[in-house]
């Protein structure tokens, strides 16, 4: 593993650079943040977030200077994360929605408390007599 | 290496260099840690075994009148934990891996000892954790632990549960870790990918399901019990949560976790096969790559386990299709074993039944894998016995049948002692003959509806459920058999050679047991299934000649 | 044990950048599991989130801005001394090291007093999820999205999953900080006795490696948690 | 012995089937996509396991000494290893999905039932308000789709001889449909683990005739019972079994011999057991909090009628220590169990 061989010692200039960016970038990612950019408010949150996470992993953590194998891990547990994320969500995003007419039938949970359903039906009780 | 050559006493090896419980329980030792594995994994084999007879002896009638119910859900829940996540994950990973990477890579250690101890000590807490549960009520959630009745509706200490297998799952990270860095900076000089043999191919494929796998259901058990403690509603319907999100994380592991279990069985197999042919196992680069191939693939697979959950039906189409793919892989590796023996010098040595053996059960698992893929056909057996059938033949046929093989081919390393033919022969055998006794009837079962984790179940299920039984114990006399002759053969068993099969692989060319340096001078790296290299050539005469000695000539 | 007495070498390596390599190796793949242990979170938040996009926005304006932009610049500094720490360790400069870890056990400890003013804060207003959970949507939001007496008992539900995950993230996140001051703390000895040097500096390499990662998720977190949907009130 | 053994024992012959019945118009679909898949596995399998057992024996070794040959690699295999189950794989799952659509694609015209899954029963609502439990009776040859969600935990609606399954959510519905082709009684069952009573939460499917079925929907309810055998009925109903149950760790405290006695409250005081106080703790279960419970039980003011009350106050009663509480007994025979938990039909809503 030759390419691990010297130590990378980056100079304080770096380092203060990339402090100053990061400080600058939460500035205004908070700035931004009350203003509404339509479909692109979440977009232009999280870009910020990914600028700032590059300058971490790059300079504050060396992976501009790593080896291969280094960059592969990053680059391969981001793929992993959104192989998480991509396939979960495609589940979510194509699903039917199944919302039965209430008058036919009582809606559970979410606007009646979950006895209700039980309580009313069974022995014609309340509903029929 | 090469400094410890003056002080090498060939008498003194790992185990007989120090025999206080401190020197074992402290050890920084791979090989000892691997005994330290194959202690506590035997002790939950035996317990998980324990429980899957009540299962049996439950359901010989359709009554349920041996078990409450209750009692029946807490005995079938603590044998899928028992025996997932405390035998099957660690049992070849952490027992042969711990044992054989670094011999394999011609290496003193692994790459971080002190951490490999720990994995042992994490893992062992989380088995505490899981028997104290046991003694103090069980578990009755299912191994999988469902919301929201594992997180609101279950009344038994799933708490503890939880915690264990959170737990037991940082032990196998921290060992997948352990090997991915061992295999990536610890093998000697020569030895490249592709020489590298094949256990050490599926070992670094494990663990990297491990690495990337095994944190996201530690995170997904923890929500569940923050729900249970702490009230926190991220998966409870009541509040609009999603238990199918639940599942999707679950699977998001515990799918790779088959691979978890089979891959290095897969590492095994090749093993086997190659050493008892002689022969250079065929399409090497095949079965290497395919192993790795399965480890991607079954990142993107899990939600075949969900098919019936009301999933978009388009995801499952998708999931359908992906699921199938991992077919090919799978059967590179069948047609190359088989194709392996072909122009070999096969011996049917005890391993070899083991491995055959295995060949014949995880086809049928893999075959009924696909069928389980195929969408029409698991919504009618999804949940059913047809499931358990398969799953079983996949973790029992497969994993098990690959950790015994392998168990038996590097006992006399592991030992330096000689186990007796004869009767690891009949146990091969009598393992055989009654797991497919026990869970051949199963599919028909699970096809004829009778849904899984079924204390009681209509009386035509009957006559399948005997047989499944009466298969059980020819299968439990089977495994007894080994645990046996293994302990006898530690104490009275025939001193071991260096190469008692005649195969390739660092690991024969040093003695058995190997030194606590392994190696005591400088490995020699060649291709790890040359068998026609020189390095062999006096072994295998030496193997003759004392075959010819023990045989008197009849001819 | 498998170190010499005198020597940073463990036996079982062949040289010093054998086992910088195998040290560094194992920390990213540490972090990559660490990632995937936190992206267990992050799928809940976005499946959630994407279901349930203005609940979020609603419930997450509950939570205080000010304090979450502050701990963010507390830990981007902190991350800026420990790269400064692993520098100093690998120059040898004793001194400087000792001094950069101080800075970054200081700060992670402003951190979570501030994290703890925010929580106290949650449990007077009784935004922690459990039985004394309780949220309002506050009227003007009310008014202006129009929302039904039904709309809003549901919104109040939501907005407890989206407690549940704030304190899932941030506790979990919070823990991490926690363990990083604990791991901080045991580096000082090492430190002090300049241990650390060209050859020999993995632990504090990695120690700041994991920091950086503590800062990165909470890069994440502050725009999730804390901004998005902001504009709900412009 | 002997006996009670073979009184165990099914005639064999009789009871060995090996497909269930095909009853509904997707289960010759799904039984022929299983036998195609089967046999394809059949036949690879066999082609597999033949030619290792052949390469094992033909090519065994002869002499100690012997080392294999030199064939290990041919792309040819590869090729053919890899592109067989590709395309037969790919080919299935075309077939698997077309049948997968069918079960899901709900034809227009089919009639909408519902069913509740709760511990541990099923609840049917029929078109027209009629309502059953653990029992579903259908029409024949008709496209019959069924509405579900769970009030608990996941359960999972299955009729075997129908070839559909579909898991039932709580705080969501789901769908399934099936058409029924022939008269019978028929297995349903509950597939996904759902806690204690899991094996016994299914019942019977019953198809009629088109004739047989509007007698079915025209038939009187019953009449009321007794105060004891309603309140029974509402004691399982209403779910208050699953909480007092006689375990040790329930949630609830157990109800047996409880009326007349003396319990500690959570207040530190005590109180005697009338009907007053069972009233109250029905309809404001915080009010006096039996000592060592959480106060999990929900309020049923408004739930239940007077008249209910006054029925679940009198079983309660009734459950002495001989008494069993419903449905929380260790039944072990099916039938007994059954008559339990199934309440009769009655007009509904």
């Amino acid at each position: 593993m030759s390419e691990h061989g010297d130590v990378h010692v980056s100079p304080n200039s770096t380092y203060f650079g990339v402090f100053f960016a990061l400080c600058v970038l939460t500035v205004v990612t908070a700035w931004v943040a009350f203003y509404d950019f339509g479909p692109f408010n979440d977009l232009v949150a999280l870009g910020i977030a990914f600028t700032k996470a590059s300058l971490v992993v790059l300079f504050f953590m060396h992976v501009k200077y790593s080896g291969r194998l280094v960059k592969l891990i990053v680059i391969a547990s981001l793929v992993w994360l959104g192989i998480m994320f991509g396939l979960t969500i495609i589940d979510y995003v194509s699903r039917e929605a199944v919302t039965p007419d209430p008058a036919v039938v009582p809606s559970p949970y979410e606007t009646f408390e979950p006895k209700s359903l039980s309580g009313d039906g069974d022995h014609g009780g309340d509903a029929a007599h | 290496m090469s400094a410890h050559t003056d002080t090498y006493d060939p008498k003194v090896n790992y185990l007989n260099t120090d025999w206080s419980i401190k020197s074992w329980l402290l050890t920084l030792d791979h090989k000892r840690i691997a005994w330290l594995y194959l202690v506590s994994i035997s002790g939950f084999f035996v317990l998980g075994g324990i429980f899957a007879l009540l299962i049996r002896l439950e359901l010989l009638t359709p009554q349920g009148d041996l078990l409450s119910p209750d009692g029946y859900n807490r005995v079938f829940t603590q044998h899928g934990v028992l025996m997932i996540f405390l035998f099957l994950i660690p049992s070849i990973p952490a027992v042969l891996g711990n044992f054989l990477v670094p011999l394999m890579c011609g290496a003193i250690d692994v790459a971080f000892p002190r951490l490999n101890l720990a994995s042992w000590y994490i893992y062992t807490i989380g088995g505490i954790l899981i028997v104290i549960a046991l003694i103090t009520g069980g578990v009755d959630t299912g191994w999988t632990f469902y919301t929201p009745l594992s997180s609101t509706y279950a009344n038994s200490q799933v708490m503890f549960v939880a915690l264990g297998v959170f737990i037991a799952g940082f032990s196998s990270i921290l060992t997948g870790l352990n090997f991915l860095v061992t295999i990536h900076t610890m093998r000697a000089p020569g030895l490249t990918w592709g020489r590298l043999p094949l256990f050490l191919w599926g070992t670094y494929a494990t663990s990297l399901i491990n690495v990337l796998g095994t944190p996201v259901v530690a995170i997904t058990i923890g929500l569940v019990g923050a729900e249970r403690t702490l009230g926190l509603g991220i998966f409870d319907p009541a509040l609009g949560g999603d238990p199918v999100l639940f599942q999707h994380l679950f699977w998001f592991y515990s799918h790779p976790a088959v691979y978890i279990m089979i891959l290095p069985a897969f590492g095994v197999i090749s093993e086997l096969i190659s050493a008892f042919s002689r022969k250079r196992v065929f399409g090497y680069s095949f079965i290497a790559a395919s192993s790795v191939g399965i480890a991607v693939l079954g990142f993107i697979v899990w939600a075949h386990h969900l098919f019936t959950t009301g999933m978009s039906v388009y995801a499952a189409t998708v999931f359908s299709a992906l699921t199938m793919l991992i077919a090919v892989p799978t059967a590179v590796k069948m047609i190359n074993w088989t194709t392996t023996m072909y122009q070999g010098a096969v011996k049917w040595d005890t391993p070899m039944l083991y491995a055959v053996g295995f060949l014949g059960l995880f086809l049928i698992g893999g075959l009924t894998g696909v069928m389980l893929a195929t969408l029409g056909i698991d919504i009618h057996v999804h949940d059913t016995y047809f499931v358990v059938a398969h799953f079983h033949y996949v973790m029992v046929g497969g994993a098990i049948m690959g950790f015994l093989g392998g168990l038996h081919f590097w006992w006399p390393k592991m030992t330096g002692r000689l186990y007796p033919e004869s009767f690891s022969k009949v146990s091969a055998v009598l393992i055989f003959v009654g797991f497919n006794a026990t869970f051949f009837p199963q599919f028909i079962l699970g096809y004829m509806g009778m849904p899984r984790r079924y204390h009681a179940y209509p009386e035509e299920f009957q006559v399948l459920n005997i047989f499944s039984t009466a298969g059980a114990s020819i299968l439990g006399v089977g495994y007894l058999l080994p645990l046996v002759y293994f302990t006898w053969s530690i104490v009275a068993g025939k001193k071991a050679p260096e190469n008692p099969w005649g195969a390739m692989g660092l690991e024969w060319r040093i003695p058995s047991p190997p030194p606590t340096e392994n190696f005591v001078k400088e490995p020699v790296i060649t291709d790890a299934y040359d068998y026609e290299h020189e390095i062999l050539k006096e072994q295998i005469e030496e193997i003759a000649r004392d075959e010819a000695a023990a045989v008197p000539s009849t001819a | 044990m498998s170190t010499h007495a005198d020597s940073a070498l463990a036996h079982h390596f062949e040289s010093f950048e054998q086992q910088r390599t195998a040290a560094s190796l194992g920390m990213w793949l540490f972090l990559a599991q660490e990632l995937m242990f936190f992206g267990g979170l992050f799928t809940c938040y976005l499946i959630y989130r994407s279901l349930n996009s203005l609940d979020f926005a609603i419930a997450s304006s509950e939570l205080d801005i000010t304090l979450g932009g502050i701990n963010t610049a507390v830990l981007i500094t902190s991350s800026l001394t420990m790269a400064l720490g692993v520098k100093a360790a690998q120059l040898a400069k004793k001194n400087q090291l000792i001094g950069y870890l101080l800075a970054t056990i200081l700060l992670a400890c402003c951190f979570l007093v501030i994290k703890y003013f925010e929580y106290a804060a949650k449990f007077e207003h009784h935004t922690v999820p459990g039985q004394h959970f309780e949220f309002h949507v506050p009227p003007d939001l009310i008014e202006k999205f129009e929302l039904g007496p039904e709309r809003l008992v549901q919104m109040e539900k939501r907005a407890e999953i989206f407690f549940s995950v704030y304190f899932a993230m941030t506790g979990l996140h919070g823990l991490h900080v926690l363990i990083g001051i604990g791991i901080a703390i045991w580096l000082l000895f090492p430190a002090s006795r300049g241990k650390f040097n060209m050859d020999y500096h993995a632990p504090v390499e990695n120690f700041g490696l994991y920091w950086h990662f503590v800062d990165l998720v909470w890069i994440f977190l502050f725009p999730l948690l804390y901004l998005l949907g902001r504009n709900i009130h412009a | 012995m002997i006996e009670l053994i073979k009184g165990y024992l099914p005639n064999i012959l009789d009871n060995l089937p090996l497909l269930p019945e095909q009853a509904s118009t997707i289960a010759a679909e799904v039984d022929l996509l299983t036998l195609a898949w089967t046999a394809i596995s059949f036949v690879s399998g066999t082609i597999v396991v033949a030619v290792a057992l052949y390469f094992g024996i033909r090519y065994r070794r002869r002499y100690a000494t012997q080392v294999g040959g030199h064939e290990t690699h041919a792309p040819a295999v590869e090729i053919v290893s890899m592109l067989i189950p590709f395309v037969a794989c790919m080919a299935m799952f075309v077939w698997g999905t077309k049948v997968f659509v069918d079960m899901r694609r709900i034809p227009p015209d089919a009639v909408e039932y519902f069913a509740f899954g709760k511990q541990w029963m099923w609840k049917i609502q029929h078109p027209n308000g009629l309502r059953e439990i653990n029992d579903f009776t259908i029409p024949v040859d008709t496209p019959i789709k069924l509405t579900m969600t769970s009030e608990d935990v996941i359960h999972s609606f299955f009729i075997p001889a129908f070839r559909v399954k579909q898991d039932v959510l709580p705080g969501r519905y789901t769908t399934m449909w099936f058409e029924a082709t022939e008269l019978g009684e028929f297995h349903l069952f509950c597939a996904e683990y759902c806690g204690s009573e899991h094996s016994y939460m299914g019942g019977t499917v019953t198809v009629l005739s088109q004739e047989d079925y509007q007698d079915f929907l025209n038939q009187e309810s019953p009449e009321r019972g007794s105060p004891v055998s309603g309140g029974r009925e509402l004691f399982t109903s209403l779910a208050c079994v699953t909480c007092h149950q006689e375990a040790d760790n329930a949630r609830g405290p157990s109800l047996r011999g409880v009326y007349g006695r003396e319990v500690q409250l959570a207040s530190g005081t005590s109180v005697v057991v009338d009907d007053a106080y069972l009233r109250e703790s029905i309809v404001n279960p915080r009010a006096k909090m039996r000592s060592g419970y959480m106060p999990l039980m929900p309020t049923f003011e408004g739930q239940v009628t007077e008249e209910q009350l006054h029925d679940l106050v009198s079983y309660i009663k009734t459950l002495d220590n001989t008494n069993d509480v419903a449905a929380n007994d260790d039944d072990s025979s099916d039938d007994s169990h059954d008559s339990e938990t199934a309440t009769s039909v009655s007009a509904g809503g």
